[in-house]
């Protein structure tokens, strides 16, 4: 292995030398190398280990098709695991090393694994180690033997960009026939976008030349059309990971995920070539065809001084004349075929005269290596039969094998994108048999593999592209899709069965062609069934390489044609993405009321409300938490307190139909709620079960303003949408939830505080209980409502947010001199469970209906129709499952039991408190449990707290506190 | 290396029967019938012929063996579930697991890992706090831990979520474990073969006949021609609303995809296994050093296994909340199946209204941990034509009675 | 009084670009602007000399620049573009009006220009707004995951688009925004609008 | 991404709707049986086929009818429910 002179159109630059180390060892290659290439050049054979038995390994594709050139990178302060070598541009400075090696990759001690292998059939994994005692050893065991890269767990996340781009016409593969697409729809007026997954396009036109530059010329001149065409937008090092529905396609650039919208798109993703199976056939120097013509023309390396050619097609022809054409002795030409086709025979000829022998009806029989772990010889059998070789053989003395028997057409997007495929005899291959509206096929990916038909076939499907995209006819209709073939690229069966096995079908696997027998013979005969067993095509690759084999393995054994077998799914991804590509930058939306700078200043002690946050608490210097909220609640319960209840959710109804409208959605009744009051709302869904809970006040006749709890506005909103639209009733909502400020100013003080600021009269008489008014607060046009959910007076200040910075600091303003205190969620749980009101979600679960409730007050069954109505009557005739009742510790002095701790009964699980809490103004332990009905009717319970401790509880009528009420109507100011 | 392989290194010819009989012909007649060569389905004829003695039994399937969710889910087992019945339930499964391995001779790398289930609020808090204690109640070993528990237990972890989501605690589940999927549908399919049940693939269920009364099951109509049985079993998952539709039968169950996807291998980094609600995130990492990922149902109803991209872009970020490390590790493969999901998030099992037909249904995002126990259940329901203890809460007509099962608030995010 | 932005709070610590940037944001929550819909809010609307577009999602200009935006089929947004809103304030106060139903409009409202607006857009947003900016187009669509309605504007050879928002997701998405133009080589601008909000106009 | 056609606001990828379940006509509670009533609240045609569904888009809060193909996720047509055909 040795890098060539210079050649014209190699994608190395010369002028730029970059210094690497693998293993250790210091290497040097070019910019425009890939680590694949480098390694190469640097004359590096060995570059990994198998995944199963360690076996040394070499390039396959140089396309990133097999998984032996997986490596570990670190670069730039990062590990970066699992870099694909083939793709992956060498960069100064990288230090790369082997994955999964014990001891580095030259002397690897698991190597050993390859000499137990006898002990290692196909799935020998599901026929040992499994008895109860052992299996954790031995998985232990081998969760340190599989897995490829170790990560660094300190590395921090890589923030990439994503992008959506929109084209008439996305191009997938810039090869000749994608070329050729692309600028026959852009010419055609299509705005075209042309990917291809290498670092620069032209595909097999520059690399597979046989021998001669004219097709490399033609592709170098379709290139520079492209570069210069305004219409066509050409992406490299970039590939498609994935078609989704509606030509959405998933483009990943080597910094960005970009997802395209496009309205018609190509695929001209050609062919992966395939390798020929027979024995030691992954040993470091044997490799494929295109792999080897890769790195002579793109990196201008030679992968070897003397190859022998297994062949079974022109292509194989080809690359013997360019190497002969890059100075590799090419010691023989091997034909699996008895009878080359034309095209072969030209080639054949070319290299007849540079005196290459070439045998027909011939197969390597097997290889082997010398010392250095690497090819250093093969034998060259007559293939008596399929699969078969003569016994006796010919020894060659060589150190490459390049392998061109055959394709499989890269055809994974096409299958995500609905199209049908059929099995083409004369091809030996797949050719798409309908495509869905919208979907072009051209190239090998076709079955087309001439370059000129190449070409041709990319300009026809280019113009037809164009014009489903401009809804007209297509100016050039549709030729036989195999142009011009005179002869069949692939192989039906390039596979050599050996007595001593290790001929490998995936490389990934490390799976031998006598372990597909094996699966089979054991039953696992269909290829899904297969696939699973041997988990062939499972691999980082993803059955690039071996799908096919394995489908003609398994038809050979099943004694039924390729065609008859089927294919497992194509699903993304095409190659693999990165998690930081598919994430991006990770939107996550987040709400705040006006007043977060506020509470920040008060000293808010934040928590999580759904996408809101919320003041739990504010955090009083030298207080601990319980303390701090006590103070909250004693400042609300003796002088007055503010909180800021922004986030529930706020809407408007207007139009005639507006009282019926609540009527329906809510269990109360809003039709006689007069104008200037407000009432409780309850809504259930259709099965009964309470799902909100809210505040209905009415502004005129047709015009109410509600609210709901936080967690729900949005879907409740909507949902209310989707009624009134059903219901067909006019009606007018308004999602007012952001564009209100609200909050409670609450506690027998608050009248006092708030008189200064309003023009509103809050006199009781004017002003009552669940009133609601309209006037101005601190110069602001407000809405107030006098609700009671603490359980004290307390006005409901609704305020437009552009205003509400301006109306919290005057109400704090004009509080101070009654030590007014900004109170949070915490304490407000407490003060309402005083009250023994609930917190729907927390004292409800989704099976609770108003009845378990105890909120039968808040259900006007006699209404016409309202949505869980219907449900309540079965529920009213049926015994009740389970109930919500209030209970006080009979130990004022006892632990707190936690919220979801159990309720006992006679030992038995009897229900789960929903809410508790230390009341400061009762100075008692009180909750509310959800109990079985036999424990509603009783009188005591008792509750297991922490450590299984036991804790007696009694049943207490609700509510704790103020059972009369008189403190929220509070008739007189104090 | 254990002395059973030598045999493979000794003998020239692999010495491994098939694990399945090969069946050309159907017969015109079963003793029972179980549609659905699932994990379930061959569960319930693996136990019907070991327990219960019934071998005359078709298992058919319309593709292949533990092709169905068997095959796509992401193989978590675990029983720290919010009901009563649910905790039985699935700690009887998780019971049966634990022996299944040498039960079948046949490693299903059943691994227990631990399991945690995130709480990011402090209303995750009280429900895990309330499945703790109903877990512990029925001996289940479950406990709620604090944000700091989390942290030690998983020092990679960012327990802020890159401060969207903090973490608050988790319910921890000791008993959490993953298992080789295919590999468990090989090993019922392989003991019911071996008891002389038959399975036969590739074949599908064209119509459900009953008797002349219409109440009872008189046969099954397959593409491969008419058996005659007066018990059938479905267990189909995805496909239950058009088996019941054979039989006019209606259930509230509908078909959403659940989606999931892997990773490349990469070397052992997380042992237990990690779910979050909030985050709509569950993995875990596999034997062979793959991170298997799922997130919640796709938002509506599809009764197709189309992969999305929406999909794996909010799975991705949503892991690098909680593990930033892993962002240049690489999706390989996404995939989907078809959820069959109940109002209550509980399953739908036992008899029905019709006689002789038993359905095991309603399997959602928790059918695979429940593969044992299912097919133990259902083949007593069908072995003696009454509902197993077990699986009375699970009845077809609780709905009808408004006597649903509160498993909602555990399974928000399933698995 | 003083009107405050959704998005004062950022403002507080600005740093803010030239208006030479390749992308930038303009703070516009300031101006007066009112929301209506039901039956007769498009009669009332031409009633009060306003130029009401007629197809869904459509916007128009009137010579004293104000945008009458039609969003969907029967609710308007109303916002004056200058910096004096004397109708639009005006029209507000003549609420209530029988089969017109106000709509409180306290957005988060901004302008996004610069010859790199759309790659920020691209970034951020799947409607592809390149396709159609012909100046009388309402979009409404999700913008980071907040839902936004955005109004493409053409000024001589660029376009700029105004974007309104749910005031309490504001801060949010002009923050996220921001963050992504300086990456750009761009980020938010002052503006004597700007200023007159914090100063507070009455 | 999946492409939906609000009637108002035109084809926009499918993450930007909320799917609002099958469109099912309500017995008359007053006169339906308790049976049909449950049957009504729990059962649903799970059964794969065209069926007629609620949908809104959710930046402009449009509900309207999507006629949908649950076997392939082909949207037939969208229309408002007021019966207007949308444009597709």
């Amino acid at each position: 292995m040795r890098r060539l002179p210079p050649l014209s159109g190699e994608w190395i630059d010369r002028k730029q030398p970059l210094a690497f180390t693998f293993e250790g060892q210091s290497f040097s290659g070019y910019a425009g190398d890939t680590l694949s290439s480098a390694l190469a050049a640097n004359g590096q054979k060995i570059i990994g280990r198998s995944f199963k038995y360690h076996r040394p390994r070499g390039l396959l594709s140089v396309a990133n098709h097999d998984s032996n050139a997986i490596m570990q990178v670190q670069h730039l302060g990062r590990v970066i695991p699992n870099v694909r070598a083939d793709v992956t541009p060498l960069e100064d400075g990288m230090r790369v090393t082997a994955v999964n090696t014990r001891g580095g990759l030259a002397r690897d001690s698991l190597q050993l694994l390859d000499s137990l292998s006898g002990f290692l059939p196909v799935g020998f994994y599901y026929k040992a180690f499994h008895s109860k005692r052992f299996f954790p050893k031995w998985e232990r065991l081998f969760r340190n033997l599989t897995g490829l890269s170790k990560l660094d767990l300190n590395s921090s996340r890589r923030r990439t960009p994503k992008r959506y781009a929109f084209a008439d016409v996305l191009v997938i593969g810039a090869g000749p026939s994608g070329l050729a697409a692309a600028l026959s729809a852009a010419d055609s007026g299509a705005e075209v976008m042309l990917v291809d997954e290498n670092a620069w396009p032209g595909g097999s036109g520059l690399y597979a030349r046989g021998g001669q530059d004219a097709d490399a010329r033609q592709t170098l001149q379709l290139m520079e059309r492209v570069r210069k065409h305004t219409r066509i937008q050409l992406l490299c090092s970039t590939y498609a990971a994935g078609y989704y529905a509606d030509h959405w396609v998933a483009l990943v650039t080597p910094t960005e995920m970009v997802k395209v919208r496009a309205r018609a798109l190509i695929i001209a993703q050609g062919a992966f070539e395939q390798p020929a199976v027979f024995r030691n056939n992954d040993l470091p120097g044997i490799m494929l065809a295109s792999g080897a013509q890769r790195l002579l023309h793109r990196y201008a390396v030679a992968p070897c001084d003397r190859v022998l050619i297994l062949t079974a097609n022109p292509q194989g022809y080809a690359a013997a004349l360019d190497a002969l054409e890059r100075g590799i002795d090419v010691a023989a030409v091997i034909d699996l075929r008895t009878s080359p086709g034309p095209a072969s025979s030209q080639l054949a000829e070319r290299l007849d005269a540079r005196g290459i022998p070439v045998r027909t009806g011939a197969t390597i029989g097997s290889a082997s290596a010398g010392r250095d772990g690497c090819l250093r010889s093969v034998v060259v059998n007559t293939r008596v039969q399929d699969e078969v070789a003569s016994v006796t053989g010919e020894s060659v003395q060589v150190d490459g094998v390049w392998m061109s028997v055959g394709f499989a057409p890269a055809h994974s997007l096409l299958l995500q994108a609905g199209a049908r495929l059929q099995f083409e005899t004369a091809l030996g291959q797949y050719v798409p048999s309908s495509l869905p509206a919208g979907v072009f096929a051209c190239g090998k990916v076709t079955g087309v593999y001439g370059f000129t038909s190449r070409l041709t076939d990319g300009t026809r499907v280019g113009e037809q592209a164009a014009a489903y995209v401009q809804r007209r006819a297509p100016k050039l209709r549709s030729t036989a899709s195999t142009l011009g073939l005179t002869e069949m690229p692939s192989h039906p069966y390039p596979i050599a069965s050996h007595a001593k096995g290790k001929n490998f079908v995936d490389f990934d696997e490390d799976l031998q062609l006598k372990d597909f027998a094996n699966a089979v013979q054991e039953g696992f005969d269909s290829i899904e069934l297969l696939k699973r067993y041997t988990t062939v095509g499972m691999g980082p690759s993803q059955g690039k390489h071996s799908n096919l084999n394995a489908m003609r393995i398994l038809s050979k054994l099943r004694g039924e044609p390729v065609e008859r077998i089927g294919a497992t799914t194509a699903r993304p991804m095409f190659h693999p993405v990165p998690l930081s590509h598919l994430a991006g930058r990770s939107f996550s939306p987040e709400r705040a009321t006006p007043l977060a700078k506020a509470h920040e200043a008060l000293g808010a002690v934040w928590m999580l409300a759904g996408q809101w946050k919320r003041p739990e608490y504010y955090a009083v210097a030298g207080l601990a938490r319980a303390q701090a909220i006590e103070g909250e609640v004693r400042a609300v319960r003796t002088g007055a307190g503010l909180i800021d209840v922004g986030t529930l959710g706020k809407i408007e109804i207007h139009g005639p139909d507006a009282a019926e409208f609540l009527d329906r959605v809510y269990a109360g009744r809003y039709g006689t709620l007069k104008v200037g009051m407000t009432r409780y709302g309850l809504m259930l869904d259709e099965s009964g079960v309470i799902i909100d809970d809210g505040v209905i006040g009415r502004l005129a006749d047709e015009s109410f303003y509600f609210t709901t709890t936080t967690g729900n506005s949005a879907s409740i909103y909507r949902e209310l949408g989707r009624l009134a639209t059903q219901w067909n009733m006019k009606i007018g909502l308004v999602n007012a939830t952001g564009h209100y400020a609200a909050f409670n100013l609450a506690g027998p003080l608050s009248r006092r505080i708030l008189t200064r600021l309003t023009n509103i009269d809050l006199a009781q008489a004017s002003f009552p209980f669940l009133g609601l008014r309209e006037g101005t607060v601190a110069g602001v046009p407000a809405r107030l409502m006098r609700v009671g959910f603490v359980g004290e007076l307390g006005y409901e200040i609704h305020v437009p947010a552009d205003s509400a910075l301006h109306v919290w600091d005057a109400l704090l303003a004009a509080g101070s001199s009654e030590a007014v205190r900004p109170f949070g969620v915490e304490a407000q749980r407490v003060l309402r469970l005083e009250k023994g009101h609930l917190i729907v979600g927390q004292d409800t679960d989704g099976l609770t209906d108003p009845l378990q409730a105890g909120c039968e007050w808040a259900i006007k069954m006699d209404k016409p129709f309202f949505i869980g109505q219907r449900s309540l009557k079965v529920l009213e005739k049926k015994p009740k499952r389970q109930q919500l009742v209030g209970f006080q510790l009979v130990a004022p002095g006892a632990t707190l039991p936690k919220e979801g701790h159990l309720v006992l009964s006679g030992g038995e699980m009897a229900g789960r408190v929903t809410s508790v809490t230390r009341s400061p103004t009762l100075n008692a332990v009180i909750g509310l449990a959800m109990v079985t009905p036999a424990v509603a009717a009783s009188t005591a319970f008792r509750i297991r707290i922490d450590g299984g401790r036991e804790v007696d509880a009694t049943i207490t009528p609700l509510p704790f506190y103020d059972a009369a009420g008189t403190r929220q109507k509070m008739v007189e100011a104090p | 290396m254990p002395w059973r392989l030598l045999k493979f290194a000794l003998k020239s010819k692999h010495p491994e029967p098939r694990m399945f009989t090969a069946h050309s012909e159907l017969k015109e007649s079963y003793d029972a019938v179980i549609i659905g060569g699932g994990g379930h389905g061959l569960a319930a004829a693996y136990y019907l012929a070991r327990d219960h003695g019934l071998t005359n039994v078709a298992v058919i399937e319309k593709g292949y063996l533990g092709g169905g969710n068997t095959a796509r889910n992401t193989t978590i087992i675990r029983s720290n579930y919010l009901t009563p019945e649910g905790v039985r339930f699935y700690d009887e499964s998780v019971r049966l697991w634990q022996d299944l391995s040498e039960d079948f001779d046949l490693n299903l790398f059943y691994s227990t890992r631990g399991h945690y289930t995130l709480a990011h609020t402090d209303a995750a808090m009280r429900t895990m706090r309330w499945r703790a204690e109903v877990n512990k109640h029925f001996g289940v070993n479950s406990e709620l831990v604090d944000a700091q528990s989390v942290q030690q237990a998983l020092p990679m972890m960012d327990i802020t979520c890159a401060g969207h989501a903090p973490i608050l605690g988790a319910l921890y589940h000791a008993p959490g474990a993953i298992a080789r999927h295919d590999a468990v549908a090989w090993g019922y399919g392989r003991g019911a073969d071996r008891r002389g049940i038959e399975i036969h693939q590739q074949t599908e269920v064209l119509g459900i006949e009953t008797d002349a009364s219409g109440s009872r099951v008189s046969g099954v109509l397959t593409n491969r021609g008419r058996i005659s049985t007066r018990k059938v079993l479905c267990a189909v998952a995805g496909s239950t609303p058009r088996l019941l539709s054979m039989l006019g039968l209606r259930s509230p169950i509908y078909i959403h995809p659940l989606q999931a996807m892997v990773s490349e291998p990469i070397k052992p980094w997380l042992d237990p296994i990690i779910v979050s609600g909030s985050l709509h995130v569950y993995v875990s990492q596999t034997a062979r050093g793959e991170l298997v990922m799922g997130a919640s149902l796709d938002p509506y109803e599809l009764h197709s296994t189309r992969s999305t991209l929406d999909f794996t872009e909010s799975l991705a970020a949503h892991m690098l909340d909680m593990f930033p490390f892993l962002s240049d590790v690489k999706v390989v493969r996404q995939w989907a199946g078809m959820a069959d999901m109940t109002p209550d998030f509980a399953p739908i099992m036992g008899m029905t209204p019709i006689e002789g037909f038993y359905l095991d249904a309603g399997w959602g995002t928790w059918g695979f941990k429940a593969t044992p126990v299912s097919g133990k259940t259902m083949s007593y329901t069908l072995a003696n034509d009454r509902n197993h203890p077990l699986i009375e809460g699970f009845s077809l007509d609780r709905f009808s009675r408004y006597e649903l099962t509160g498993e909602k608030g555990a399974a928000s995010v399933g698995h | 009084m003083t009107r405050r932005s959704p998005l004062a709070d950022w403002h507080l610590q600005a740093t803010y670009r030239s208006a030479e940037a390749p992308v930038w944001l303009q703070d516009c929550s300031w101006r007066q602007r009112f929301g209506c819909k039901g039956p007769q809010a498009s009669t009332w609307l031409e009633s009060l000399g306003l130029t009401v577009p007629q197809p869904a999602n459509s916007c128009a200009m009137d010579t004293n620049d104000v945008l009458v935006a039609r969003l969907g089929a029967t609710e308007f947004l109303v916002e004056a573009m200058g910096l004096h809103g004397q109708t639009v304030v005006g029209a507000r106060e003549r609420f209530p009006v029988p089969g017109v139903y106000p709509v409180i409009r306290q957005d988060a409202a901004f302008t996004l220009g610069g010859p790199r607006a759309n790659d920020l857009l691209l970034e951020t947003c799947s409607y592809p707004f390149a396709s159609d900016a012909n100046g009388t187009l309402v979009v409404m669509t999700s913008m980071v995951g907040v839902g936004v309605t955005v109004v493409p504007h053409r000024v001589r050879d660029t376009t700029r688009f105004h974007v309104w928002c749910d005031p309490s997701f504001g801060l949010y998405l002009w923050s996220t925004l921001v963050e992504i133009a300086e990456e750009m080589g761009g980020g938010a601008i002052a503006s004597d609008g700007l200023k007159s909000t914090l100063r507070g106009e009455s | 991404m999946k492409l939906l056609t609000c009637p108002l606001n035109g084809p926009r990828p499918i993450s930007e709707f909320v799917y609002g379940g099958e469109v099912r006509p309500m017995p008359d509670p007053d006169t339906c049986t308790d049976a049909e009533w449950s049957d009504y609240v729990f059962n649903r045609s799970g059964v794969a086929g065209v069926k007629r569904e609620w949908w809104c888009h959710g930046p402009s809060g449009v509900w309207f009818l999507a006629e949908r193909d649950t076997t392939t996720d082909t949207i037939l047509r969208t229309y408002l429910a007021s019966g207007v055909e949308a444009s597709r």
